[in-house]
């Protein structure tokens, strides 16, 4: 495999890891009420990140997102004070403008739809967005992710059912992240399957585990399956094995978990396999560290939202609704 | 004269012909049977879903997103409760991402009661569809408005709910439709036959477009003594009622709402005004009933401008509607109670 | 097989098509307002409900049925009056008081839980019900029943997971009775797979594919799969093929549809091997048909339930509620 | 003083021991944690679920059919809303069987704003809950109520809501449960410990069983110019906006509802005779509020007793509370919003 690509993948993770840190120490600095994310997912996001086809718009990809997918956002190229803004809900967050929770982004450029907190809803909205890109015979693919406990909500089975109508198939890939745990329930306590893509073998469509902590591996698997996807028009799913390495979420406390961390594992490879020194390694994540201080620095400068904003974007304005046409209001406040 | 199925699959049509509607689906909603109503019989662009509410509003906000104006159906309202988590998603999806991912859909569904449809068959939404903020509600209660207010669904950049009171499908309108072909002739064109559909297709005589807009209540009937609120299959029970009144010289004013959020104060407004006697009647239970909100409003604009007492009539606050008649009739309001409710306001305080 | 037994069969599906095509008579003679049952579906259900387990509480077996069971009432001796009072709503109406539609039973003596319209709900309430049994070391099998499309709804998925959580499986047959479509839409406009059990597979639950139009095979594998379901207290799928003969329901017109009616096959093979003369199978029919006829006759002069018990059993009483405590009623009208 | 989630999990232990309750149970429920907020932490019959609310309320109405008062939970009220037909369903059990299939089950759920939860974390159900009729509601405002409100939950022969302000659950009472230990004491007997709970077991104070009737409210602070009446955490929000008013010479009279459905409407009748004012406070989103309702019942009775026009607070009708603090404290009635609104009260027909 290419050197740079390679340590593109390291830089992308380490890049990651750093702004991911330092939203969990937001959080105990009080510069942001609650922090989800995907420390330990890094490789397999970063893996996908990398070859999504980004744009807006039904040519593109469509991502419907879990909230531990941080790691595509770097690889595509979102900067990276946007999730601190996303973090410190200030009014220069590009994605929900201070109204949602870290790592649930919107960001129409690069079709990203918005990441919503109920879990699995993702799997039952995919079918449209995939529809609409077979219909206009577009070469992009709806990416649909979620966890191994959410797949137990309805709409992972909609999904299936959905994506697999008899010679109405759909461009879907199905992306499970598998770190074996809920916020605290094990898997072994819900599944009687080792595998929850097993699930869609009645489907007939393909599936695929593989390691999510080796960013080599999933690039190419990924990469096969998103081939596939364009090239027939139908589903096909992954099952990758991922870490949650600083627990589910602020709430459970952000420590330190066991688990594999992909970043020192590949660390290893690099240096083992002579692509780069400690030294070089190292200096990356000094790097991302000072980047993302930095830019928390910027972050705390920048405005929280006005309380009148509050009623913004309840509504599309409407050439046809005589009332709440041009501007949404309070019915009960009089005006 | 169309019936309301009709009138709403002709408005379908224009809107998959002229306004860029691509999926009109749902379950049954494609050939062969084009409905359970027979409302989607004959479009281009209908097509049957897995039977399954959740993957059909899943897939139109999906659509939505894609910018395709999908309208769907719930075959009957009382089948969209495993579904609510999704309105409110279709609801908060522009406000969620600060205006980027609007969600233009139309989502239909037929809804009320008199048609002895029995515990899952009789619901009413219009309460719990007020709550779902960021979507648009509206309910025609006769054929022209029905035509109107589909396409105004359709142009709305917004989630509309478009909610058909069941038991008025089939009622013919006494408004002709612009250019609408005679009855038989109409129905030769459109209606599909009984029996086997293979090779029928609908002759789509042209109506012109016309819009009925978003919060625009009608006055169906002027009046001086009381103001009477409904819409729906209610509003024809309001309608008799204002008549027998009529002859004890009770003067109603009857308006129908059309829609619900957005609804049209200033012309309830007025009316209350006028009347200094109002009543709001919907068929829907009535602890947290949309009657309730509309009372508040009245209560926050107008407490001291009103002659007697302001009345909700909702339906009664049990878990369904039974399917013996003399159940169903005891649970929703009878013309009756409309009557007698406007004779005890009119002697209040007198 | 046993005479008696294979004429018992008969005996069974015949009256309970002539029950059904007393209750489609009704809704033209304005007895009742509509009608949905299982002509088509006879074998199968007589043939399950001659082998439920039946009794009240939780020792016997719990019935979770779809709305075209009534040959299982039948074999389970419930008289053939009382679908006809649920039929004609009346307040004699032994299942809900003249409340639901017919084919909605719910009888508590038997462990009939209440058939409710949304599809697919009982899925997701046969665990709880299983579970209680399994726990009470109960011999009784909760037993759950839908139909091909209904499996798209989410519950049928929540049925498969929760009956299969490991080391806590529970003791639940699910039967699928596929007549292979919707109202109207056909089986393979939805699924990607022939059988819809395929889909309990991956979670380790044993599917039996079975012809519910033979009355014989089906009581075999029924039986098979209850004993299974007893001994080992896991669960098992039954699916089972179907015909749909009178149409979906009153709603869709109730014309006879093409499809293979099991009771004339089954009658054909009695005669021909010398079970039963035509003239002797006739008779059943018209002893059925009489008897039918009758229990209308007497259900036309029993009363509609009386308006003012619209509220009853909204809420049971309760010691600790001082508003709602003794008798329900209506706020706004000011009791 | 035991804070909200440590009588709540008092009640439960009391319900599994001495009530016949054999599962509690929900997503995280279970050890090792025992709940996102900790309500369920050491209990015996806590058990862990799938993902999965439709399966958690499903097999609830299963084992309440086969008698064994189950517990669930729905982690948060936000995630209740693809369940709702089957609520529909548990409300009408007993309704639709002729009273052949009551429901007992208790369902609680944390609900409501104040933690910066954003936009699925904040929602309030009560007025979804009171339109769901053969279902109770509750939601207690402090921990001994908690605690019997519990009890009352599960000795109640009917599916019972239990709605627990979530930003109350770690505040202490100012009332302590009878027999209850020491704050230390408490803690240290049935707090989880941190990190490793393979070997942890609770040992349990004896706390006697005693019961807060349902549809009884409880007059938390005397007054005669105006009543409030309110519930969970705004019922603070009220009492601190009494403290303000108290200091004007306005006193206002704050009533805990404590039950949603059925409601004490004696006490709020009698408070309303009294002062003449009244106003309904609660944060769920307002068109369509459950307040509008107990203003319409107040209008059904009182209209003729009233001093100045009633008043309904509720949440702003946008479709979620935004995480910014700023956003969220415009979105919910704050104590200013309360004292301005007796202010005017008291001014109108002066
Ligand atoms: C519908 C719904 N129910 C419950 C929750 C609360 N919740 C948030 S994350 C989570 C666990 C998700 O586990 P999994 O799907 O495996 O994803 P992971 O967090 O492990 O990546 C739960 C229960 C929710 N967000 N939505
Ligand atoms: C939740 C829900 N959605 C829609 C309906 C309307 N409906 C009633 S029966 C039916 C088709 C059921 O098909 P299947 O499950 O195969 O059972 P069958 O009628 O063929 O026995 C539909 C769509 C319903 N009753 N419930
Ligand atoms: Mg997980
Ligand atoms: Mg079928």
């Amino acid at each position: 495999m290419d050197r740079a690509l390679r340590l593109q993948f390291h830089d992308l993770m380490v890049k990651t890891r750093a702004l991911e840190l330092r939203m969990i120490a937001m959080v105990r600095s009080g510069d942001g009420y609650f922090w989800i994310g995907g420390p330990g997912e890094e490789a397999v996001n970063v893996a996908l990140g990398l070859q999504v086809r980004k744009g807006e718009g039904i040519d593109y990809d469509y991502l419907l997102l879990h909230y531990r997918n941080t790691g595509m956002l770097m690889a595509m190229g979102i900067p990276l004070i946007d999730p601190i803004r996303l973090m410190r809900s200030t009014a220069t967050d590009p994605f929900t403008r201070g109204r949602s929770f870290s790592g649930h982004y919107a960001y129409k450029p690069f079709n990203i739809l918005p990441v919503t907190s109920p879990i699995g809803t993702q799997f039952g909205v995919a079918p449209g967005l995939a529809l609409a890109q077979k219909r206009a015979g577009s070469k992009g693919v709806t990416i649909v992710i979620g966890g191994d406990a959410g797949a137990a909500e309805p709409d992972f089975a909609s999904g299936l059912i959905w994506a697999t109508r008899p010679g109405r198939e759909l461009p879907i890939l199905f992306l499970i992240t598998d770190n074996s745990l809920g916020i605290s329930t094990r898997k072994d306590q819900v599944w009687a399957m080792e595998h929850i893509s097993d699930r869609a073998k009645p489907f007939g469509i393909p599936t695929r585990v593989i390691d999510g902590n080796d960013p080599e591996a999933s690039h190419a698997a990924l990469g096969e399956a998103l081939e596939t996807v364009r090239r027939t028009g139908r589903p096909y799913m992954i099952d990758a094995k991922v870490s949650r390495l600083y627990g589910h979420s602020s709430s459970s406390g952000t420590n330190l978990e066991p688990g594999e961390d992909p970043i020192a594992r590949y660390e290893k490879k690099l240096v083992d396999e002579g692509i780069a020194t400690p030294g070089e390694l190292k200096a990356v994540h000094e790097r991302y560290h000072a980047e993302a201080l930095a830019a928390l620095e910027q972050v705390r400068l920048e405005p929280f939202p006005a309380p009148h904003t509050l009623y913004d974007h309840t509504f599309v304005p409407s050439p046809v609704d005589l009332v709440y046409g041009e501007r949404y209001f309070n019915p009960n406040r009089g005006d | 004269m169309a019936t309301m199925a009709q009138a709403i699959r002709l408005a379908l049509h224009h809107a998959e012909r002229e306004m860029g509607v691509r999926d009109i689906f749902g379950q049954d909603v494609g050939p062969p049977l084009g409905g359970v109503f027979g409302v989607t019989q004959g479009l281009e662009t209908a097509w049957n879903t897995p039977l399954d509410e959740r993957g059909i509003i899943g897939t139109a906000m999906g659509l939505a997103m894609a910018g395709q104006k999908p309208i769907c159906e719930i075959q009957f309202v009382d089948y969209i409760f495993n579904s609510i988590d999704l309105m409110k998603l279709a609801g908060n999806s522009a406000w969620n991402s600060a205006g980027q991912f609007p969600m233009q859909m139309v989502l239909m569904s037929p809804t009320g009661s008199g048609i002895h449809g029995s515990i899952y068959h009789s619901h009413s939404f219009e309460a719990w569809a007020a709550r779902l903020n960021g979507w648009k509600v509206v309910m025609p209660s006769d054929p022209i408005t029905a035509y109107g207010l589909m396409l105004a669904a359709v142009e709305d950049p917004n989630p509309v709910l478009y909610l058909i009171p069941k038991a008025l499908m089939r009622v013919e309108g006494k408004e002709l439709l612009p250019e609408e072909p005679d009855k038989k002739t109409l129905k030769a064109m459109i209606d599909a036959p009984l029996g086997d559909r293979g090779e029928w297709k609908p002759r789509w005589p042209a109506i012109p477009r016309f819009i009925t807009p978003i919060g625009q209540a009608h006055v169906v009937r002027g009046g001086e003594h009381v103001s009477i609120v409904s819409f729906g299959r209610m509003l024809w029970v309001c309608l008799k009622a204002a008549e027998t009144l009529q002859q004890e010289g009770i003067s109603a004013e009857v308006i129908d709402l059309r829609s619900i959020i957005p609804y049209d104060w200033k012309t309830i407004s007025k009316s209350i005004l006028k009347t200094g006697r109002v009543m709001f009647v919907n068929e829907d239970t009535d602890i947290v009933n949309y009657g309730e909100h509309l009372l508040r409003r009245t209560i926050d604009a107008h407490f001291y401008d009103l002659k007697a007492r302001p009345r909700v009539l909702g339906g009664e606050p049990v878990p369904g509607i039974g399917l013996a008649e003399t159940l169903e009739d005891a649970s929703v309001p009878q013309s009756g109670t409309v009557v007698q409710a406007a004779r005890d306001m009119m002697e209040e305080n007198t």
